[in-house]
């Protein structure tokens, strides 16, 4: 507990709230600084050992300023890496990335084909930050492997999206013919593995999306307070002080939620599915709230609202869109429930 | 606190009696406001027998002197198991226990604490016509006399929305002494024997069916000093006691139970034949995630009051976040049952998850209305947990 | 249009406001004497000839009042009548029927099966007021007939629903066999038929929710103004002001639809199933906020709020349900934007 | 009025214009705000010389003295067939041709009104930073000076949300005068060439890439007492004059591109191969009726105006059901689209239903929160038609 305490204080330290989306480049380096990319590392490997409710207090923090730097794709492909069980160079690998190389999960489909001779061909859907991977965590037709953004028949394109808080990239590949020693899994491998991955994004872009919507509730309230029309604050309209309240309680709801799921190691991978759908929605409301709230002043690039809305409509489409996750979560629980 | 060793044997305590005594069929045992009655005290009682209905009391009644971690321990099972709410109890266990144990005299403590172990049961007259969420304007008046050489109060008026209050032997009553001052300053607290003549009980016909709630008129009803809970004139304090007394195991309690008759959604689904209906599927994933944050929520609430961290406004999100929910729920349930559940059914007394939808659904306004409306709970966070300002207190148009 | 007018006082005047649910037999006899039976019955047949405007009107007007007489089914009835080609007494049952006997359109699906002989057993659904019909409207697998309520065979059972303001019954068959003297259409005309009754069913029950609902949004006005609390009248706060300007905006914008589509006789009957579907939503909506901003009282039988929710419960599901209509119109709109 | 047959003739007329001269392609024309503006001067000109530009003005002009119906159904022509807003000169046709018509002098009519014709463009200065919905707080101040024997306002001060004023020749322009009194009795109302010294113009960048509008300096610009339309702190009346002067067919032209643009959303549910997803064609069918409601709303309104019986309100009705339904009809788009919404995509400059669906999201908040917020239309519909006690104008905490 002092622990997750101690995590959030130095993040919040390290990125403090008023300077949103700070530097990618300087931001990484911090995160590395600040041993980030190693939470999750077991401490056999030379890591610290830490807990899920650990990463979410991170994630959580990093979604708090819109951080740019792609700490969740890192640590999911660490934890690729962590988790295989074919991988050739499994120890160097690790030691890489946990001093700072980056090889990130992607957090989109892969659309690609097999051809009969092995090579593969296709896109690998949103590389964060492609430019500075020296691998590519990707799910395969035949497994999880390690793609070297430098091998034959890779190559990086980025993709403009309208979240300025992030970049994301497509792995396209031509004819590329995966390396066996840096393959993670094999085909039977590759659905253990995306059982532990899948929880572990869901988590964090579930973090990602709450720190998000309590920033953007806390400065909506502070705008509310300082903007005057019609000679009194805005803030001591009713209509808009329930409005507010509503934000704060769908937030607040989620968050226990969040921690619940974060602290049960028994989760299921469907209830933490349910809660990212769950976070991603309550995202999207405080920030299409945030914008009407803020009138005119929030549909101008200089003022800050839309970096929040935009980031929480991206956040809907990674690693499942909202309807995609609610009708498996409503599936799920109809088959358990008959 | 008491340590997770400590909980778990309790749970599993709890668990083997539940499972001995657990009262089958007791909704069957329910369609009648008198089977409903009679349901509850013998539920009562076991529970008191076991010591499982008061464990919020002192060490010093059989069953109390429980933590709150493990009372929550005790209301999560009883929920789990499907046994029926301790609602006809409620009233005296909670709020006339931690008025007498708060604020009221050794007398007045010896008298009443050990009949409501016995089974009596209390209502609330705190609720006025005209008062609504606005509590303290209330006009219930009570001039002090002296009759036949005793010094009473002869109250004059009228009280609505007090839960079963015509099977109540007591009655924990707010009354207006004065109307000098600030509208809180005259309020006094009595207790009224519910047998005293000229109080007379009329129970609300409630639009689902149900008769949880009555009117109590007072007619000249002659209450002897004794009977007052503190001093004249600081009713208002002691009605504070009274209204704190619980909120946070009801819906810790009714969070689980709203999970577990998630169960009834997934049935009408397959009944209807909407199981490869996408957007019904999306609805109903919808609605578990948000039912698991509502118990999530009430869940931190208690852990927070049990750590002694709780801050003002967070009672607000719960109950807010628990209403939405139970909304929710209920209006899926109307709209996938379609015309079936247009047509009246039996109504459970006193349950919330019937899967008796159109009445569910009316019920679930009580939530959003009464112990303070929805839009007071939101007064409440956005003024006093987010510091916004205040409705004005004088104004001009 | 002066027509109208005179259509709408003359109803106001019959049906004050301040008398919600009239009792049935009496405000049947009134509908009856107002001549609103023979609205729709062309001139040629007797009647006034009025147009879907007409009928519009007055239902609209028995909604605001939460009508118990059954002018509906009737008036469905009579033009299932009007339309037949088969029916062999047609004057005289057209004659009768102007003249106040009652042989209503059922509003919920038949559930029956034909047995070889032809005989038929099941359940026509939805019959209003079956206990003073002479004859119910029922479509059955073998086309459209007139069933008279004292025929072998045939029983009605009346359903307990939770509208007060209306009675349903279930016209019970059992080996009834049809008299084919009263069938109103064959197996191929009955489709035809179901075209001309469904949009004039929508179209009639999306008056009935409009007037309710416009209805219910004065009474909501009318309390915020007299209740008090906090002291201020409850009208003063905002956040319940923006509430009833939702009210009010959903209400008129439903209904200038409702007018435009029954001033066109060119409607598409999909288009007029989209309108009711939105007019009973909009009922639902407004009488769940009539509830909660009533307060307590609201949650009572002695207060008339109850009335207008439970109605609009019930039109929601009477001639399709809101799922059914609009999975329906986004059916046939994606077909036509092919 | 006009007679139906007449609407009926006017209408093919225009319908053959249009089949003739309907813009190609000024979609991919209008993907700058330089091709924007080029195409949007092109289309006016042509419909001024058609004689379809100023139906609304008086007969003198040519292509004027057109009735309000006649209006309608060039509008309606104009929106079906798909053609371009008249975006570029709406506010001189409208906002400052209502001005000049209706309170400004012989001089003034005769100099401006034939260049508005030709395509000169204007702008309008009335909203501030400080201001917003409450636009007679305005702060921008004029000194009345004489300076080199003329009678001049020297005006300083900041403008925002001025449509196109980058692009503009003329700008409709509000100063304080005066700080006495109540805050509506100091405004005047000035015409003021762009080109004065002093006068900087930057555009607000939009958070969806658009650029329509742009905010204002004025650094001591000084401007004859000649250009004043109605009297020194009178201007308040004035700027009625200019607001009020068109909402209805705007509205209405919007209903119908909606509606002709849900194939958008019909072509995206195939696109993405829901078809069979019964709750997406559930959603679709509901918005299509909302969308018909729009139309069936705005249409109303203007067959009201044309009957003369509008009522306070009926505008913010037509605005609200507008706003909602638009809203509804981006966010379906944004879902269906999924990830591909998320890559950016061009813009069309000053379109709304363009079909970029994220673009057309966040432009959805204009019609929410320019012109008089939701929230404002809300306080006009609660306060005005239905008469419920205004917000206080004195109040204290």
């Amino acid at each position: 507990m002092i622990e997750l305490n101690e995590l959030t204080d130095a993040a919040q330290k390290a990125f403090p709230a008023d300077k949103l989306s700070p530097a990618r480049d300087a931001s990484w380096e911090l995160t590395a600084e600040m041993g980030w990319l190693m939470v999750r590392l077991p401490e056999d490997d030379g890591g610290l050992g830490l807990d899920r409710e650990a990463s979410t207090a991170i994630h959580y923090e990093m979604g708090r300023v819109l951080s740019s730097a792609p700490l969740i794709p890192a640590q999911l492909g660490l934890q690729a890496v962590v988790e295989s069980k074919t991988l050739a160079d499994r120890a160097d690998w690790l030691e890489r990335l946990s001093a700072g190389e980056y090889a990130p999960l992607h957090m989109l489909p892969a659309k690609v084909e097999v051809a009969a001779n092995g090579t593969v061909s296709g896109t690998v859907g949103g590389v964060f930050d492609g430019d500075m991977a020296v691998a590519v965590v990707a799910m395969l037709p035949t497994g999880y492997t390690l793609i070297p953004t430098d091998a034959q028949g890779v190559e990086l394109t980025e993709r403009q999206i309208w979240d300025p808080s992030r970049r994301i990239f497509d792995l396209v590949l031509t004819g590329y013919a995966p390396d066996p020693a840096l393959m993670l899994s094999d085909v039977e491998g590759a659905a253990a593995m995306h059982d532990v991955l899948g929880p572990e994004a869901h988590l964090a872009l579930a973090a990602d999306c709450l720190g998000g919507a309590t920033a953007a509730l806390a400065m909506t309230v502070e705008y509310l307070g300082m903007r005057k029309q019609f000679d009194r604050p805005i803030a001591m309209f009713q209509a808009l002080k329930h409005r507010v309240a509503d934000m704060k309680t769908r937030i607040v709801a989620t968050e226990a939620l969040l921690w619940s799921r974060a602290r049960d190691p028994e989760a299921a991978r469907l209830q933490i599915a349910g809660l990212k759908a769950l976070a991603t929605d309550v995202y999207q409301f405080v920030t299409e709230e945030m914008i009407q709230l803020h009138g005119g002043i929030g549909l101008t690039e200089e003022h800050q609202c839309h970096l929040f809305m935009k980031r929480a409509m991206l956040n809907l489409q990674l690693c499942g869109s909202l309807d995609w996750l609610n009708e498996r979560v409503g599936q799920d629980a109809l088959a358990e429930m008959a | 606190m008491t340590d997770n060793a400590d909980l778990e044997a309790l749970r599993s305590e709890v668990r083997g009696f539940l499972d001995a005594e657990k009262p089958a069929g007791w909704r069957d045992a329910s369609r009648t406001q008198e089977d409903f009655v009679q349901t509850q005290r013998g539920w009562f009682a076991k529970l008191v027998k076991a010591g499982y209905a008061i464990p919020h009391w002192p060490a010093e009644f059989p069953g109390g002197g429980r933590s709150l971690a493990e009372q929550k321990v005790i209301y999560e099972e009883i929920a789990k198991a499907d046994c029926p709410r301790l609602l006809l109890s409620f009233v005296s266990t909670y709020h006339a226990f931690a008025t007498l144990h708060e604020c009221a005299s050794e007398e007045q403590k010896a008298k009443y604490m050990p009949r409501i172990l016995e089974g009596e049961t209390w209502c609330q007259g705190f609720s006025e016509p005209g008062a609504g969420s606005d509590l303290a304007a209330l006009k219930c008046k009570a001039v002090r006399e002296v009759r036949d050489g005793q010094e009473v109060y002869v109250v004059n008026g009228q009280k609505v929305w007090s839960t079963m209050a015509q099977f109540a032997d007591m009655c924990l009553l707010l009354v207006r002494t004065s109307s000098e001052g600030v509208k809180q300053a005259g309020i006094t607290y009595l207790l009224m024997d519910m047998k005293t003549p000229g109080v007379s009980v009329s129970p609300i016909h409630q639009i689902q069916g149900d008769e949880e709630f009555a009117e109590i008129f007072l007619d000249n009803v002659v209450i002897p000093v004794e009977q007052r809970v503190g001093e004249e004139g600081k009713g208002w304090a002691v009605a504070q006691a009274t209204l704190a007394s619980e909120r946070g195991l009801t819906l810790m309690e009714l969070g689980y139970r709203m999970r577990g008759a998630l169960s009834r959604v997934a049935a009408l689904i397959r009944e209807h034949g909407r199981e490869q209906d996408r957007g019904v599927l999306r609805d109903f994933g919808a609605l578990v995630s948000e039912v698991d944050a509502v118990c999530a929520i009430a869940d931190q609430f208690l852990d927070n009051r049990i750590k002694g961290i709780e801050r003002i406004g967070d009672a607000s999100i719960v109950k807010n976040s628990y209403s939405r929910a139970l909304r929710a729920y209920a209006k899926l349930g109307v709209r996938l049952g379609g015309m079936d559940e247009q047509y009246v059914k039996p109504i459970t007394f006193g349950d919330l998850n019937t899967g008796n939808w159109m009445a569910d659904f009316m019920n679930s306004y009580a939530w959003t209305i009464a112990g303070g409306s929805e839009e007071v709970q939101r007064n409440i966070i956005a003024e006093r947990m987010l510091e916004m300002p205040r409705e004005p207190k004088h104004w001009t148009l």
